[in-house]
Parts: C-alpha cells; structure tokens; sequence
C-alpha cells in the first residue's frame, strides 16, 4: 500500500493521553509513552494523565534487573525534559502538562516525593474539568 | 465529551473512574462487558442510577442480545442504541474519552 | 465527518477489535469518511495474514481487508508495535501498511474525531 | 520436534475450570470449554466452576448475530450431556460437576432459572472446601 | 493448595475473590501487579492485613524491586521471595490455583 | 518434583509468559522436571519466530526456545488456538511443536504440579 498523508500543517489540538495500568504488569503503560514522544515532533498540546494505577508508572526507583524487562521509567524524564524545553522556546506554543490525581494517588498511600518527575496533583473534580476540555484522548 | 465503558462494573474499576471524572451532563456508553451495568437487581444497580441522574446513559444493543439479556432487565432511564447509534453519539458529543 | 480509529487488541482475545471493525462500518454507511484505523499495541495482530479462524467463526483480518479495499480506509499498523509481536511485511494481510507512530498523531490532528477500541 | 507422550494410563484426577469471566468481551469463557470438553477424552473428574462474572456465561438466550461473533454457549449443553453420560454410565468412574457461586449469582441479581444448563448452587464457603479438594486447576 | 493473584487490588476483584474462596490457612502468593496488596497504608491495606490473619502471606521480591517498592512499606507478616522461593511454595503446598 | 506448565498470553503484551519463563528456569535450577509448557489462547504468540524485539529489551521467544533445548522442555502450542491466531509451521519458532489441546489434559495428569500464567 501507498503511504497516505493528511495535511496537518498549522493545527494545534489538545491530546490527552490517560495512563490508568500500573506497568510492567501490561505493556500499555510503555507503548503510551511512545506515542507521547512522537506528538512533540508534530508540536501538540498534550495533558499526560495518571489516574488509577497510572499513578505507580512514575514511581521512584524501578529496577527490572530481576524480572530481565525493560526498564522504561527514564523515559518519563524525558517527557518532563520536552515539557520544560516547550515552556522555555519562545517560538513554540505547544503546552504539556503532567498530571497526577489526588484521590488516585492517596488511595495508594503516595505523595509527589514518590514520583520521579515533577507533576501536578489535581483534584477528581479539578482534573474533570481539564480532561472535558481535550480534542484527543488516547487511552493507553 | 462521550465516555464510554467497556468492562464489566463487577470486575474492574473503570466505571467508577468514568463516573468520578466525568463532568455532569456529559453522557456515557456502556459497550462490550460494560454492558452488565446496565441490568437492574444488581449490587451496583443503585450507584449506576445515580450516576444516571447526572449523565445520559446509554447502552449497546448487539452487546445486550449476545450476553442474552432481555430489553425488560434493563433499568429505566438507559438507551438503547445500535452501532449506528453509537456513530451519532460520538458526533454529537465531540471528543471520546474511552475508559479501557 | 471526518473518523480516526485506534485499535489496541488483536482479534478474538478481546472484542475491542470486533466493536471497532463494526463502529466503521456503521459510520460508513452513515455517510461518514473513515480516514484511518491505527492498529497499536495487540492490535497489529489484527493484520496477520495466516490467523485461519473456523469456518462458522468471523474472519477480522479478511474482513478489516475488505471493508479497505471497498471504503478506501487507510490500514496502518504501528512499525515499533509490530516489530515485536512479529508482523512484518511477510505475514501482513492485503489491505494493511506498516507505517510509523507518527500516523496516529497525524490522524488524531485531521480528523473530526478519534475513537479507541481496546482493553 | 517429534510428539512427546506421557503414561496416564489409569490415573484420574480431579480437575477443577474455574470461569471468572464474561462471554463475548474476552475469548476466555470459549477456549476453556474447549479444555473441559478434551478432558472426557481422557475420563477425568471435572469440577466446572462459574464464579464472579464466569456465572454470565452460562445465560440464557444468548443472540450474537448483530455482533457477528459465534455462539458458544450451545456448547454448555453439551458439556452437561458428558456430565450425564458419565453418571449414567456404570462402566465410568468419572465425575462431573457444574457449579455456580450463589453469591456471585446474586451480586448480578441472577437465579438458577436463568441458567441454561442445571448447575450446583453452592456458597462460598461449600465452595472453598470444593476447591481444596482439586488436583488440577485451569484458570480460564 | 496454594492461591497466587496477579492483579491489582485497586483495579480487580481478583484478589477479592481469592480472599472469599480460599481455606483458611491456605497461602497466597502476590506476583505481577498483584504486589500492590502488599503495601502499607493504601486503602486497601486493612482488608489485606485481615486476609493475612487467616493466610501465610508471600510476595514476590522482582516485581516488588521493578516497581520501585522498598521493602520498608511491605506489610508485617507478609514474606518476601523470588522465584525459586515461589517453586518451593508450590512443592510444599500442593495444587496450585491461579486467580487470573 | 514433575512441572507443568500453562501459559495463557502472549510475551510483551502481559508479564504472564516473563513470569512462566522465570518460574520454569528457576524449577529446574532446583533439580525438578519440566515436563511440558503448554501455549494456550494468545500464549501461542510465544512462538512466533519474527517476533523482532528492541535491541534492549528480552527476546522471550528465544529465550523459550533456549530453555527447551538445553533442558529437554516440550513446548506445545494448542493447534485452535494458534490457527485463529495465525501461528502455523511456517512462522513456529525453533523448540516449539504444534499439537493438540489433550496435551494439556495428559501434562495435567502426568505432571505432580499444574501452574497456570495468565491474564
């Protein structure tokens, strides 16, 4: 099949991307990530939400050596990395935001000190308001 | 924004997120296994019509006759829609917010 | 409108794929343009030539096939998902391309709206 | 890689299926009846057990023509024909039991009337002690 | 006969399940997401620390480490083991009853 | 002490089959027998032989494979389950043999401990 292209020149929508698995236990948690790194090449606004057991995949020191996975939790740096560098670049109006919810990360006995990017905790009725106001959701 | 739910609310913890972190008015779809929620004389009968006071609530029809129940166990103020209906809810209602 | 889709799950396992494949084919015949089916995660199995169902079963890579083939829709399954579950160009079924990540952004941008089906 | 065999001549043991899951949304409930049925074969005890929302699969009236999936649950049918068969014939030692969680049936407000086969209605307790008793346990 | 639970807590009913349909005095093995139960004050620690009244609690020490779990919030009573300590369970508990 | 085992989903998808592959490698490091590893529903993707991971990442169907060959362990994948899923001499991995479902019933039977993988 031929490669088909859509003209996506000058648009900006806002993608969410909701995390809701804890990882290792399933894929989606890294295949997710993917897809988040690769909307910055296209300069989206993006909301990276961890809700549910989304929370445990930004959590301090995972160490896989025992189980041979792949540990993928430094790539959350980097989202945090491509995060600061948008808010910085005067040129780029792409926002990112990395969000945590309250009642999702109490519920698991968490504090933000437990995550190793910086986020913002948001209440459930705080973060449903954010969440109605996305164009895109993708459910990882 | 549309939400829908696809696991069974006996099961997992998605239609609770949904219900939690969806905005009064905004409806939601119950598909696949979430189709169970749908049925009265159940123990999460009382929280889904709650939820029904805040949320138009729908349910998929081909997903109801496969599981075999019938339209008279399912309780009032649900939809019944077909994947047709489905296709006009999404674009009614804008962005999709799919709680796996 | 316009319709992007994200499939998660291969066929049989989950339903999701079967719930996708008829969401398309019902906004299809509402008149409707179904841009592209972004098949991720589990669901570049859907694109496996070989998966032989039985005979009184549903066929979804056949029939995701058709329903392209008929209604022009844009297959894609995801490059670094596939690689791993292996489906490469040996074993993918007519109908389908093997594309990068970046198709999914860029249908989530052009459509009217996009719609995932998964676990 | 040639055929490995194993002697079973004459060992039976207790198997248990233990269904948790809903028909249709998953594959699950289909290729486990699949392994009950091959176990005949073999004449092994069965303990077929629906619990949580395994007990949906064994509904009545169950349609799948407008989702175009198969229908499997004739198949339940013929599952308590072997279990017939089997009590049935006195040259045969072997065992089989259907039973339903009366618990879960409730939680889904559920009676042995909607039901497409006859099943044991046993309570979580009676259930536990079943369960203990099993050599074999498939989990589908 | 030994129970295992591979499933979040906060996500299933798996462990739920395992809890109501197990013999008291009967192991049950936490592996994969289900290591979450093991975890000090999380909202479902009350019910697990009851469960451990009744069960020799054990949970795998990989998937506690590739979660980022320290040891210092796993429950009291709850044991730590890998692998080959997960293989010598099965040896000496007999039958083996996944909660999938 | 004699294994079996069953392994109900597919490598990356579900830790299912990394927890299998660690708990037959560490039985046997124990001295006990594997007799058989059974591949049922999406677990017949373990034997996918283009299945082409990330340079960084475990290659389980290799590693399956591995284990089979210098330990003498049978790994069956379920014929109806791996048709559907179009996994067929063509593509099966070398240490996999495809056959029929009573090789799970008769592993259940021969073997001292049954331990299902799953989802």
């Amino acid at each position: 099949m031929s490669e088909v292209e859509f003209d996506t020149a000058g648009v900006v929508k806002n993608f969410m991307y909701v995390n809701r698995k804890a990882p290792y236990g399933t894929i989606y948690a890294l295949e997710v990530l993917e897809a988040v790194l690769i909307s910055a090449a296209f300069e989206q606004n993006a909301a990276i939400v961890f809700v549910d057991d989304g929370v445990y995949q930004i959590k301090k020191d995972q160490d896989t050596t025992a189980i041979n996975m792949k540990n993928f939790s430094p790539t959350y740096g980097i989202i945090e990395m491509e995060k600061e560098d948008a808010e910085e670049d005067e040129d780029m109006d792409m926002v990112w935001r990395i969000i945590v919810e309250k009642e999702s990360m109490e519920a698991r006995g968490l504090t933000p000190d437990d995550f190793k990017v910086e986020v913002e905790v948001l209440s459930s009725d705080e973060l449903a308001k954010v969440m109605a106001e996305q164009e895109v959701v993708i459910s990882g | 924004m549309i939400h829908t739910v696809n696991k069974s609310p006996f099961e997992r913890n998605s239609l609770d997120s949904c219900i939690r972190l969806s905005e009064k008015g905004s409806p939601i779809l119950l598909l696949e296994d979430g189709v169970y929620a749908a049925t009265s004389g159940t123990n999460v009968s009382d929280k889904v019509s709650d939820a029904a006071k805040d949320h138009p609530m729908y349910v998929m029809g081909p997903d109801l006759e496969a599981r075999g129940i019938a339209s008279d166990k399912i309780m009032d103020g649900i939809t019944v829609v077909d994947y047709g209906g489905f296709v006009d809810l999404v674009v009614e209602h804008g962005a999709v917010n799919s709680w796996l | 409108m316009k319709f992007g889709i994200q499939v998660n799950e291969g066929p049989f396992t989950h339903q999701a794929s079967d719930s996708a494949y008829h969401f398309v084919k019902a906004a299809i015949e509402k008149g409707h343009e179904v841009m592209r089916v972004f098949f991720y995660y589990d669901g570049v199995n859907n694109a496996n030539k070989l998966s032989a169902p039985q005979a009184d079963d549903r066929n979804l890579v056949k029939l995701w096939g058709e329903l392209a083939s008929e209604h022009n829709v844009d297959l894609v399954v995801c490059i670094a998902a596939a690689l791993r579950r292996g489906i490469v160009e040996e074993n993918l079924a007519d109908g389908f391309r093997i594309s990068g990540l970046g198709q999914l952004t860029e249908v989530g941008i052009a459509a009217d709206r996009l719609v995932v089906f998964g676990d």
